[in-house]
């Protein structure tokens, strides 16, 4: 057992930091990074010169097949390169979407004319792509959607509305879910398209979380019509196409990076003086930093074992399926519990130190712990994918979806 | 056996349950939540109409002379609201402050006012960062004269006085007082702070020399305090059981109407299960409040007891309930527009705001200790 | 608010006092008590005693009707009296049940000449009675038995096997659900029976369980003949007849008592040194001590409040329904906790103050978070009776019995 | 990156796994719980012949010299087979003792025995009820003599030798120190004791004049019992990490075969997510836990921290899945005949023979704090 790069493993690694040192500058600390926030052009336009640069010299999308800008690379490539990447001043997080979901959604269902057409621009960063699943009453489950997409002539008319679209205001290009036959079980009725996001009819409005951020949007389609051409996948076959493109995002979705954990709640409990001394003396506050380290050595161990399967060619196991159910919970308890250590004034947003860290903890925890996927139906997938117990009695199975009561 | 509340009680509640539903619905919050104002004066007004700051106060200080028990049943209105009106600072800790420690002149003069609603009080015993003890208050007084700074202060910018922890140059426990100011005088500064919970404002109270005079016995403030904060936590155990079913109730009404394939999301039991342990909860929570209004009400030996076993036990069911609430809310729950967010921050807030669960733990372990030693 | 009895309640309190000094021995600690193990007929002897002199009294069921032999008192003097009557030396625990649940069945489907014939005895400790319901594949499930009957002439012929009955071995009779058409959905082929234990045909094994106890059995039925004049409620409508006694079930649940708690918890810390110093002294032994406080004092208030409710003339609200929730994983941690305090000789069966006992609690524990509704099972009553959320899927509704897949 | 084992020690795995698979099925152990057996001699003989007690130990010992992975497999395997076998007393314990501690001569004379299974090894510390401190053990060796008693002593009936803590009159931590005593002479009495997991007997020794001699210098005993409970805990975690992974497999196999209401219990999400939760411990315990074996492997520096780690993960996942399981099988898994005992009894027992988690997080918060300032 060691952490150590095979050979071409390091060779690419070397490679990876020559480009980024003679390309990008190298961050001071591990904290620092540019934050992905909707409302800042600057940083988008920043974000899409270097994503130009990145994909340029080859390293946007390793595993692509080389014709689509990649180098058909295995995965722990990526992985080195996005390690290092992690290292360097770089804007980073308007791409993953588009990337890692919807142009593999494209590759698999447009036509080759359409691959030329958008794949190329996608990966440069010229073009920004989103991704219009969930509504409001289709939140965890996805195949509830409303948005009706109809038939007239070459084109569809779709109407609906969509909700928790990560960047819609600036994106260029989107991949929508619709339902184009009421009268079928709610699986079977649904279509998927790609559209324009500057189409007529698509209003897109940010939403703002309780965290006061606002880095989703509702998107509203007011008989926006999309040529037949840019249907994906078959009439009727929406949610296979769908699959695809969630699959893609499961693989995505990785632990948050850049709050605050142990190492500050360490520091906290050193620096606070609790009746009979420092608070890191006190044996319960003493159990909750060796409980969450348990936990955090125990994720970044676990994503070490998904990595050595990259890294031998194998396909992972099922093990990283438990980051998001231990990692959500904890940034919220964490958060709750530094605040409590703090007294009253755990309550002041400024002016105490690790306040306001925390304070983001405990409420992004609340937000993590529902973000891609409840820890409820996390904690399904694991029963059913990984301990093969059943699923859940569908009583919506085989009735037409306009005949099922409605939320 | 007769451990509940009366008839006459649960009609009070009633009455303050009604006009709070009526004038303190959830738009109400939000309106505090994203504005300047620096509580709900109009529900304020309306609660000081009903009698609701005037209940535990004597009849000879131009009170209604009643029991902790309609205090208490009024504090778990309020919190099922998560109404933004100067409940805590200045029904619950002012007033039994001056209850508690104040001369015969200091009622006089100051509780005929909080029961009109003339007067708004509150407590300043914080210090920023470290949680307060007698040996770290570095507000001063001597002299009649206040110097220091206290954040963050509940009410601070409405209230009309303050009750402030200062160090009176003692040793020990007996290093500190509690010292009663006005806070209109030019002496006090006041400058608002942000929180998590905007709801409730805080402020940051600086004091220049300010004009003050001894609550209560020179030395005598830590333990006064600890008095004054078992009595707290009861009324405050009783506002989180009020907050923790209201929460409860939220999560259910909607687990009940929002459709997860096919069926309503409250048919499956990670939901279901969930909301049983908040009812669990909140029912170990409500039967501890109870105790401990028992206990308040007859100034029983086991208070101290009681009241840290009211208090770990509300905040526990308010924690929970509020949490899941929005985790039963889903992605909708997480919104600025949701009415989740007012209970979330409250019960931090509150959990907080007398010291957390950690300290009250101890506490009740020491006081058990000292009962079984007895 | 106080825990006075009323003028009436404190005169018959202080009248069952006279009565319990005059005819048993007061504890001389609260610890003392006379185990109810089945293995124990002397114990048993003396228990049929003491309820013979009880009944006489007039004591031994004060809700039920003076014809038969109770007061037609609230449920509170009930309460009162088995307060008091656990302050003295007495066998309890045998009667229970047939009191408690078979009798008022019977009191509503048997006959006036069977019930002549059968509740004085009943009550007055002659004949003891259990109750047959749970069988191997019905356990939560208990509309799931097996258990059949079939039609002879006028008799009834009983084949199968039942589970967990309790006292089985010395009871003198029983009520028995039975499945008597499995060709209709499976609560509605039921039917019930009360029988002689010692019929022909009926076997009684004792089950050893994880505790090394036996306070359990099984029941072999082997063609055994019932008149149909035992028959309780009419054929089919078993289930009914069945929630009439699950329905005093639920009353009877209580606490257990007897076993040991925060008092015994904070002697071991006391006495426990741990590295830095005794183990009462460790915040982490405190916050346990006080979340367990907090939930022994909430239990007991919270049955305050139930006997508030009986004392006013009211029905209590659903409030007791999380006592067992909360009690038997609270006994399985604290055992678990205890045994931790001790080291590796919390291993030890001798020699270790109070590891015997705190051994019995993290075992028994384990089995009361199953007996009488497993923690699951109450989760569900709670969210359904008292939140008013629905009842799972039932997938065997409609379907004929003898149609469902089986375990 | 390369965390994971090699297919050699997989393949190892897999041969340890057949042959308990095949010769100590759940029957075997309930025999030896159930009857008088000290272990199970057969399959402790069939582990001998494949090498086990042999792993570890270097090959100028007798031993098959591999490194700790190949041993960490093993433990995985006992673990999941909940053998009665002295694996942890002899195996893990005593080999790792002597390989720590022995003098060369020490080395010679035993560790070819425990190779060849002609001796097994365990170690005495506690002493009844205190959890053992330098200061509170009263076992006393002084001129080459052993007395006092120690219990309970794992496998001590089965036991050819034990290492023992003794009072050596040191001061402090140095009050102890190891001692290695041959179990056969005379002055030894053993005696069987009865504790929660009768599928591994445990006995009281006691030593009157009894002839022994340290282990390693005078008053580092407790020096050296915490390295070498850092080694044993890594083991142990694996071993933990086998049953509760039986544990977790065991509840869900029933919980697919058991109906309630028309459908397998499995389908329910009550006990869905229960054993969600038990693979969620089940993966962090085996993460920390290779993290403990490659720190043990590589003696690196954070091996102390990562066996800390290891050890409080991995009891944390068996505890549950032990106890789960029972909740899982209903009724007949609390019956005598059921065999979700053994794990609820394994796991207990082993969570408490090295010392149980609360202890363990306060060394691992030291060795942090201990790393940071480094």
């Amino acid at each position: 057992m060691d952490f150590n790069d095979t050979p071409e493993e390091a060779a690419f690694r070397k490679e990876v930091r020559t480009w980024l040192d003679a390309n990008a500058t190298r961050k001071s600390d591990d904290k620092q990074s540019f934050r992905a926030r909707n409302d800042d052009p600057e940083l988008l336009k920043k974000a899409k010169e270097w994503q130009d640069k990145k994909a340029t010299a080859g390293y946007a999308r390793l595993t692509w097949p080389k014709e689509f800008g990649g180098r058909g690379a295995s995965p722990i490539l990526q992985v080195i390169y996005q390690q290092e990447e992690a290292n360097y001043l770089v804007p980073l997080g308007f791409f993953d979407i588009g990337l890692g979901m919807c142009i593999p959604t494209m590759m698999a269902y447009a036509t080759p004319e359409q691959l030329k057409r958008y794949v190329k621009p996608a990966l440069h960063g010229k073009e920004v792509w989103c991704q219009l699943f969930s509504e409001p009453a289709a939140g965890s489950d996805v195949a509830g959607i409303r948005t009706k997409a109809e038939r007239d002539g070459d084109d569809w008319i779709i109407n609906g509305q969509k909700v928790w679209t990560s960047g819609a205001h600036y994106c260029d290009f989107g991949i929508v879910i619709t339902r184009t036959d009421p009268n079928v079980p709610k699986h079977a009725g649904l279509t998927m398209f790609f559209l324009d996001m500057k189409s007529p009819g698509v209003e897109v409005r940010p939403i703002k979380q309780m965290s006061g951020g606002a880095n989703f949007n509702e998107v509203f389609f007011t008989d926006v019509r999309i040529p037949d051409s840019q249907r994906l996948g078959k009439v009727g076959e929406g949610w296979k196409a769908a699959l695809t493109t969630l699959m893609n995002e499961r693989l995505a979705v990785g632990l948050p990076s850049g709050g605050l954990d142990i190492d500050e709640l360490m520091e906290l409990a050193r620096e606070t003086e609790l009746d009979d001394g420092a608070a890191i003396r006190n044996q319960q506050v003493r159990s909750k930093i060796a409980d969450w380290y348990v936990q955090q050595q125990g994720l970044k161990l676990t994503r070490y074992r998904t990595l050595t399967a990259l890294s031998k060619g194998q396909t992972p196991g099922p093990e990283s399926s438990i980051i998001k159910i231990v990692a959500a919970p904890k940034m919220q308890d964490m958060g709750a519990f530094a605040m409590e250590l703090m007294g009253h004034a755990g309550i002041m947003k400024e002016d105490v130190p690790f306040a306001a860290g925390f304070q983001a903890q405990w409420i992004g925890g609340a937000g993590f712990r529902i973000a891609g996927g409840t820890d409820e139906i996390l904690r399904n997938i694991v029963a059913e994918r990984v301990l093969g117990l059943p699923a859940d009695i569908r009583v919506d199975k085989d009735i037409p979806f306009n005949k099922l009561t409605r939320s | 056996m007769n451990f509940d509340f009366s008839d006459d009680q649960k009609l009070l509640k009633e009455q303050v349950r009604k006009f709070l539903a009526d004038k303190c619905p959830t738009k109400v919050v939000r309106r505090v939540l994203d504005g300047n104002e620096t509580h709900a004066e109009d529900v304020w007004k309306g609660l000081v109409d009903l009698g609701v700051p005037a209940l535990g106060i004597p009849e000879e200080y131009g009170g209604m002379g009643l029991s902790p028990l309609e205090v208490c049943v009024a504090a778990e209105e309020i919190g099922r609201a998560a109404a933004p009106v100067p409940f805590d600072s200045s029904v619950v800790l002012a007033t039994e402050a001056l209850k508690l420690a104040g001369s015969d002149a200091q009622k006089k003069k100051w509780l005929p006012e909080l029961a009109s609603g003339k007067a708004i009080g509150t407590m300043a015993i914080a210090e920023g960062a470290q949680p307060p003890k007698p040996r770290n208050i570095r507000t001063t007084f001597g002299g009649g004269r206040l110097n220091g700074r206290k954040l963050p202060v509940t009410d601070g910018e409405a209230a009309t006085f303050a009750i402030v922890l200062a160090n009176t140059g003692g040793s020990g426990d007996r290093a500190v007082s509690l010292v009663l100011v006005d806070l209109t005088q030019k002496a006090v500064a006041k400058k608002r702070i942000e929180t998590i919970d905007p709801a409730r404002k805080h402020a940051e109270l600086t004091f220049s020399d300010a004009s003050a005079e001894l609550l209560g016995g020179e030395g005598e403030g830590w333990r006064l305090l600890e008095r004054l904060y078992d009595a707290a936590a009861v009324y405050f155990a009783f506002a989180q059981v009020g907050g923790a079913e209201a929460a409860m109730w939220m999560a259910r009404d909607y687990a009940l109407q929002r459709q997860a394939f096919g069926r309503a999301i409250g048919s499956y039991q990670a939901i279901k299960h969930k909301l049983a342990d908040c009812y669990v909860k909140l029912e170990l929570a409500r039967s501890n409040a109870y105790y401990g209004a028992m206990m308040l009400t007859e100034d029983g030996a086991d208070l101290p007891l009681a009241a840290a076993a009211a208090r770990i036990a509300a905040t526990d069911a308010y924690d929970f309930a509020a949490k899941e609430n929005i985790q039963t809310h889903g992605g909708i729950g997480f919104t600025w527009e949701a009415d989740t967010q007012f209970h979330y921050r409250r019960s931090r807030l509150m959990a907080l705001s007398l010291g957390g669960p950690m300290a009250w733990k101890d506490k009740l372990v020491t006081r058990l200790e000292q009962k079984n030693a007895a």
